[in-house]
């Protein structure tokens, strides 16, 4: 066991980390604010994959996908939102939850029946095929790739929480949903717009995780465990949470596979329950709103 | 039937909230004379098998979620630890029935024991996944320990060919007798469920659904309440299982999948939670549905879907509560 | 200070919330059988003391005792069962079940807890529910639902709910918050009543409200005790008037 | 299932209830058997997960079971019985797959089960049609079916067993590419029997093992193992999982480089995830198969398959485990005409003394494990240059011949 493969394993779940980070934080943000737990989630994750299929068969360009397929996505959840989760704000976690694993059943099923339940191949993108010389070992590109993009996004996203106003006005929900209120803000805006930024952002994972998993109707099924364990490992409504959780799980998973591979997928719940046991919210989640 | 403790439960009856007000009485007996005639409702009787199994399993998860207001993820562990606490012990030890049946009540017991011990401290969301994450380490445990039970294969051979008892025979191949027979053991299990609501307990346990402060106040130790409704819960979730186990005579690694908690939440909102007849009616709707949807096209799941944003945008209370709220209204 | 032995008393109780000192070393006691009531202005840590009194948190420093026994830290199911009753500033109820319900469930906590077998009529337990509604005047109610009363109907309810446990000690946490000046008297009227059988330690906003009936007031102020006394000591205390009247300009 | 059948059933299952109480408390075991019909339509239940995952791999097996009972049907059937096929959904879970095979046994009365996809599926409908005494003929890999535990004289075994393909596949990789050998395996059953065909295989070349990665099943990025293999240098990386995570292995694995380093081989290469993958990331891996569609120029029976297919759906070619719900199908109605009726008896008998060619060359069932010997296809990925039309992806560069030694023996299984 030589500490370049100890570092290329963590280099490994590192770039697996990023998918986990994307996906939680969209999740978190939709529970923090909108109290919303969205089992639809991973589907939006597929439905990004899909949708990043269509566009490139449409313009045959990557880029343009990936810029196209979170605001696509992120529309379809916006009316997702508006039309069927709305009426249950006010509910409790559980309706929304069933609600929404139903949508998710329906989206699942949709996608089968306009693209048919064989995958279909997603190439990695021209100029970030092979591996890349790191000099202490090779490493593939897309997976660099990948791990900038997330960082580029979590900056972005800083950007948009901390300098603007509509930013202010979601953290303060997330700290405080009847704090938006009160400050007469209309909410259900914050709340439409909240929801297309997480499902666009699962979308957005979906399709950069589309060249290393593959495209198929299946796809979100376990993305929706990881994620949920990314976002209560960080506590629920955390977005700093979500990150940290997500690289830790990330890691976690790439460095229990060098160690103990057969024990991969447990050790990521194994990992949850010592987190819950002495931090029975998380390690940022808040006291109060989410019990 | 929703608990007699819940106001106007008689006082607003109109002529129909008369008829529910006598089921609500006689409930143990009119849910055992409505799944006497389970087998003649349903295509084929092992499907009205799996349905009076899934109705019990979603009436224990139904105390912890339903009656107690707690959330669980993990609810398969503790069904898939009955089905292979009673299969291993008839596949791999040859132990009779009457013996493997409350073995697999007892090993789902000591599951909850020991699941129930470490979720209690957390709430909402949170006890959902730490449930989530133990029911997990239970799936990963039976995952491995192939030479008990099977591993990812399954578990085989749980044969109970036949069930002789006080003198009288009964073939277990023949599927109408094997509905019997188990119906026969499913109706004490209603019958105690129902006794423990009715107990002092079981007021308890809605106090604390309602107010865990004030029932902290009032000086009911809250957080062993919770515990006990969840090894109880556990209890009939495994009972559930180990007749499942009897059932199909095989135990699949799916019993202790996340997938399978997710359904007996399903049923239980389907059929309304906190009701008495809502698991059995859930069970009924969900399992007979996919069923007849399965053959009539392979995205069935599209229907399933809808059928649940329809149900909860139009229909919160689930099946059997909204049809409670007609009546009374 | 009474004669009669303290049934509650608290020792250079401390109670710090992150860098914030909510209780700064108060030390009192509670004489047996009397009315004492707790006043002080808004953030005098008034309901903090309350909490510490009823074991809803510990304090962070300091000793709590009960007729003699520390109960600093003691689960607070526990101390029901030791004779403390408390009823809340926010009314606290059960309020999908009927009024006769509550007091029903308050009054088994005494009886059974986890009994799994015998039906709940077994206890027999509706006589002293119904006296105890008759008590509170909600006898005419006993079958309609806890969210369909009127504030004023929940509080007593409250009272009776807390009653319900038979205790000896009853902490009551602004038992007249959100009612009419009415209601409210009514109220004294029927805490005076209850303080014949049992001690009753008030926590009050309105000073007012308590000044004839209570037999020793304590008042706090900044998380500190700054006096405690009869209607007239306090009346009469110089800091007491500056604080209030410091207040109320 | 419409509404009506629905009806139509419970009346029907309301006269057998008022049997009930006459049948309670005595003793019946003759009652099922009695019932299956001797005459009538020959009823085939196949149950297999068309919904899901699979769900291209069962729908094949479902299009080229109905071609075989169409065939067997405009030939004249059984002296003028018809077969019929009932397809029930397994949905790729054992308590669903034994639910349907009592559904098909108990309800529908069927004379014969084939089919399933999964091993564990598999397994749980082979329990019950044994119980019960109905001949099933599974179209699913496994080792275990053949051991004594699970075996009974009703249990067929159409499909491959892992031994046997992960056998084929190993001669012929290992001594044409080297010695060290790395092990990349799902962690179930599947997975371990695949690797443990190819260890058995390893030893007459005397390979070495140089590291072996258990990774669970349904794991979605590979990529943590890699680091791990790369480092060992093996000249042969055998990666014994199937279906989606074969797809996202040798994606990952051509990402990471690995295909410079060494050679990569499955036991069984699949034609659906070929695919669904591309050229590209399968390019030059080989792997084992039952069947492959080009196979029609050494073989008419694999023509006549190919033709009947082409000619009902659209000129497609069947897939490798398609031809499989095809093969299981056609033995069981050459074993029910060799026995002239569908009495079990008769047609085990018939089927232990079967030769047939269903779609590959001769192929029979041994008698202590019922396991159809057959041929063994090893096959190597075509680079997109080779590539000349849609269906043109593998070169058939091995068949291991139809013969028993290639089969463990009937003492290793636990026979007699």
């Amino acid at each position: 066991m030589t500490f370049d493969l100890i570092l290329l394993q963590i280099f490994t779940g590192v770039a697996l980390g990023s998918i986990f980070v994307l996906v939680a934080l969209g999740l978190s943000l939709i529970f923090g604010l909108l109290t919303i737990v969205n089992f639809a989630h991973s589907q939006f994750f597929m439905l990004g994959a899909y949708v990043g299929v269509a566009v490139l068969g449409l313009t045959g360009n990557f880029w343009v996908a990936l810029l196209a397929v979170p605001l696509i996505v992120g529309a379809i959840g916006m009316v997702c939102e508006r039309v069927l989760i709305r009426p249950l704000y006010g509910r409790g976690i559980d309706y929304p939850l069933l609600l929404t694993f139903g949508l998710g059943l329906i989206i699942l099923e949709l996608v089968r029946i306009v693209a048919g339940t064989e995958g279909i191949p997603f190439n990695t993108p021209e100029g970030l095929t092979g591996a890349m010389d790191l000099g202490v070992f090779f490493f593939p590109k897309y997976r660099l790739f990948l791990i900038a993009v997330t960082a580029l996004i979590l900056v972005a996203l800083w950007v948009f929480l901390e300098k603007t106003p509509f930013g202010l006005i979601i953290r303060a929900g997330a700290r405080d949903p009847e704090i938006v209120q009160v400050l007469g803000v209309d909410v259900s805006k914050v709340w439409l717009i909240v929801f297309g930024i997480g499902t666009g952002l699962a979308a957005l994972a979906g399709v950069l995780a589309a060249p290393i998993r593959g495209v198929f109707p299946e796809m979100g099924v376990p993305v929706l465990v990881e994620a949920f364990v990314v976002t209560v490992v960080g506590g629920m409504g955390s977005l700093l949470g979500a990150v940290i959780a997500g690289l830790a799980v990330g890691i976690t998973l790439s460095m229990t596979s060098l160690f103990y591979p057969e024990m991969t997928t447990l050790s990521m719940f194994v990992l949850m329950a010592v987190v819950l046991i002495f931090r029975p919210r998380g390690l940022f989640g808040r006291a109060g709103v989410l019990d | 039937m929703e608990s007699n403790t819940r106001p106007a439960a008689t006082a607003k009856a109109g002529p129909m909230g008369g008829l529910v007000a006598v089921i609500a009485r006689h409930r143990v007996l009119a849910a055992l004379v409505v799944l006497a005639a389970l087998p003649f409702v349903t295509p084929y009787e092992a499907l009205a098998v799996n349905i009076l199994i899934f109705g019990l399993y979603a009436m224990g998860f139904n105390l912890i979620f339903g009656y107690a207001g707690m959330l669980s993820f993990g609810h398969a562990a503790l069904f898939g630890l009955g089905a292979y606490g009673c299969g291993v012990s008839i596949a791999k030890f040859a132990i009779p029935w009457f013996l493997a049946l409350p073995i697999g009540i007892a090993v789902a017991g000591i599951g909850s024991v020991v699941i129930g011990w470490f979720a209690i401290r957390s709430r909402g969301i949170y006890f959902a996944m730490i449930t989530l994450a133990l029911s997990q380490v239970v799936y990963y445990s039976a995952y491995q320990w192939v030479s008990l039970t099977g591993g990812e294969d399954g578990l085989r051979g749980v044969n109970v060919p036949a069930i002789d008892v006080f003198g009288l025979h009964f073939d277990m191949l023949d599927p109408l007798v094997k509905y019997y027979v188990l119906y026969a053991l499913a109706a004490v299990a209603i019958a105690l469920f129902s006794r423990i609501l009715h107990s002092p307990y079981g007021a308890v346990l809605e106090a604390i659904r309602e107010n865990e402060t004030r029932a902290l106040a009032c000086g009911y130790d809250v957080a062993r309440t919770r515990w006990l409704a969840f090894i109880l819960s556990g209890v009939f979730s495994g009972f559930a299982g180990a007749l499942y186990a009897i059932h199909l005579s095989v135990v699949p690694i799916e019993t202790l999948n996340y997938f399978n908690s997710a359904e007996v939440l399903m049923i239980t909102l389907l059929g309304g939670m906190g009701t008495f007849f809502g698991a059995f009616v859930g069970a009924y709707v969900y399992i007979m549905l996919q069923d007849v949807m399965t053959v009539v096209t392979v995205h069935w799941q599209l229907v399933v879907g809808i059928l649940f944003v329809v149900l909860i945008l139009f229909f919160p209370r689930g099946i059997w509560g909204s049809l409670l709220k007609w009546v009374r209204a | 200070m009474s004669a009669a032995p303290p049934i509650m008393a608290v020792q250079n109780v401390v109670k710090r919330f992150g860098g914030f000192t909510a209780l700064n070393d108060v030390t009192t006691s509670f004489a047996a059988g009397r009315l004492t009531s707790v006043i002080g202005p808004n953030g005098a840590g008034k309901s903090t003391f309350f909490n510490v009194l009823s074991g809803s948190f510990p304090p962070t420093e300091g000793r709590v005792f009960f007729n003699g026994t520390d109960i600093t830290g003691t689960p607070q199911h526990k101390l029901a069962h030791m004779g403390i009753a408390k009823s809340f500033q926010i009314t606290s109820l059960f309020p999908k079940l009927t009024v006769q319900e509550n007091v029903r469930i308050a009054a088994q906590a005494m009886r059974s807890r986890f009994g799994l077998w015998q039906p709940r009529s077994a206890l027999n337990l509706s006589d002293a529910v119904e006296a105890l509604l008759l008590r509170v005047g909600l006898q005419d109610r006993r079958h309609e639902s806890v969210d369909t009363l009127a504030h004023g109907q929940q509080r007593s309810l409250e009272i009776a709910v807390a009653l319900a446990c038979e205790p000896k000690l009853l902490l009551l946490d602004e038992p007249t918050a959100g009612m009419s000046p009415e209601e409210a008297r009514e109220m004294m009227d029927l805490i005076l009543k209850l303080n014949a059988e049992r001690t009753v330690i008030l926590v009050e906003h309105r000073m007012k409200l308590v000044m004839g009936i209570s037999d020793r007031i304590v008042v706090l102020h900044h998380g500190t005790l700054l006096a405690e006394g009869t209607a007239d000591d306090i009346r009469r205390h110089d800091e007491v008037k500056r604080v209030y009247l410091g207040q109320s300009v | 299932m419409s509404p009506k059948d629905v009806l139509t059933i419970s009346r029907r299952t309301l006269l057998k209830g008022a049997a009930f109480g006459a049948a309670a408390g005595l003793a019946a075991p003759a009652y099922l058997r009695t019932a299956r019909a001797q005459s009538g339509p020959i009823k085939i239940g196949f149950p297999v997960p068309i919904t899901g995952p699979y769900s291209t791999e069962a729908q094949d097996q479902v299009r080229c079971a109905e071609i075989a009972i169409a065939m067997f049907n405009e030939a004249g059937g059984l002296n003028g019985r018809k077969a019929e096929l009932l397809v029930r959904d397994d949905k790729l879970n054992p308590g669903e797959g034994a639910t349907r095979a009592l559904e098909l046994i108990e309800s529908d009365k069927v004379n014969f089960l084939c089919g399933s996809l999964s091993a564990s599926v598999q397994l749980s409908v082979n329990q019950v049609a044994k119980q019960r005494g109905v001949i099933y003929n599974s179209i699913s890999q496994s080792d275990s079916i053949n051991e004594a535990a699970d075996f009974s004289k009703y249990t067929f075994h159409e499909a491959l067993n892992p031994h046997m393909t992960a056998g084929a596949v190993g001669r012929y990789v290992f001594p044409k590419f080297g010695k060290r050998v790395a092990f990349l395996v799902a962690d179930y059953a599947y997975g371990h029997e695949m690797a443990r065909g190819f260890r058995t295989a390893g030893k007459e070349f005397g390979i070495e093992e140089v590291v072996e990665i258990k990774h669970p099943l349904g794991q979605t990025d590979f990529s943590t193992f890699f680091p791990r293999i790369q480092a060992a240098r093996p000249n042969v990386l055998v990666v014994c999982n199937f279906g989606r995570d074969q797809l996202n292995t040798v994606k990952q694995a051509t990402d990471f480089g690995l295909k410079q380093q060494m050679k990569i081989a499955f036991p069984v290469l699949l034609f659906s995830q070929r695919l669904a993958g591309g050229a590209g990331p399968f390019e030059g891996v080989f792997g084992g198969a039952n069947y492959y569609w080009g196979l029609e120029d050494k073989f008419p029976s694999a023509k006549r398959l190919n033709d009947a297919y082409r000619a009902k759906h659209n000129n497609a070619v069947p897939t490798d485990y398609g031809a499989l719900g095809f093969a299981g199908i056609y033995a069981l109605l050459e074993g029910a005409k060799k026995a002239g009726g569908t009495d079990p008896d008769a047609v085990i008998a018939a089927l232990e003394a079967l030769k047939y060619d269903a779609y590959k060359g001769p192929e029979y069932f041994r008698k202590c494990d019922h396991q159809a010997v057959q041929s063994v296809l090893v096959l190597e990925s075509k680079p997109q240059a080779q590539v000349k039309s849609q269906y043109d992806v593998f070169n058939v560069v091995e068949m291991q011949p139809p013969e028993e030694k290639f089969l463990r023996s009937c003492q290793q299984l636990g026979h007699g």
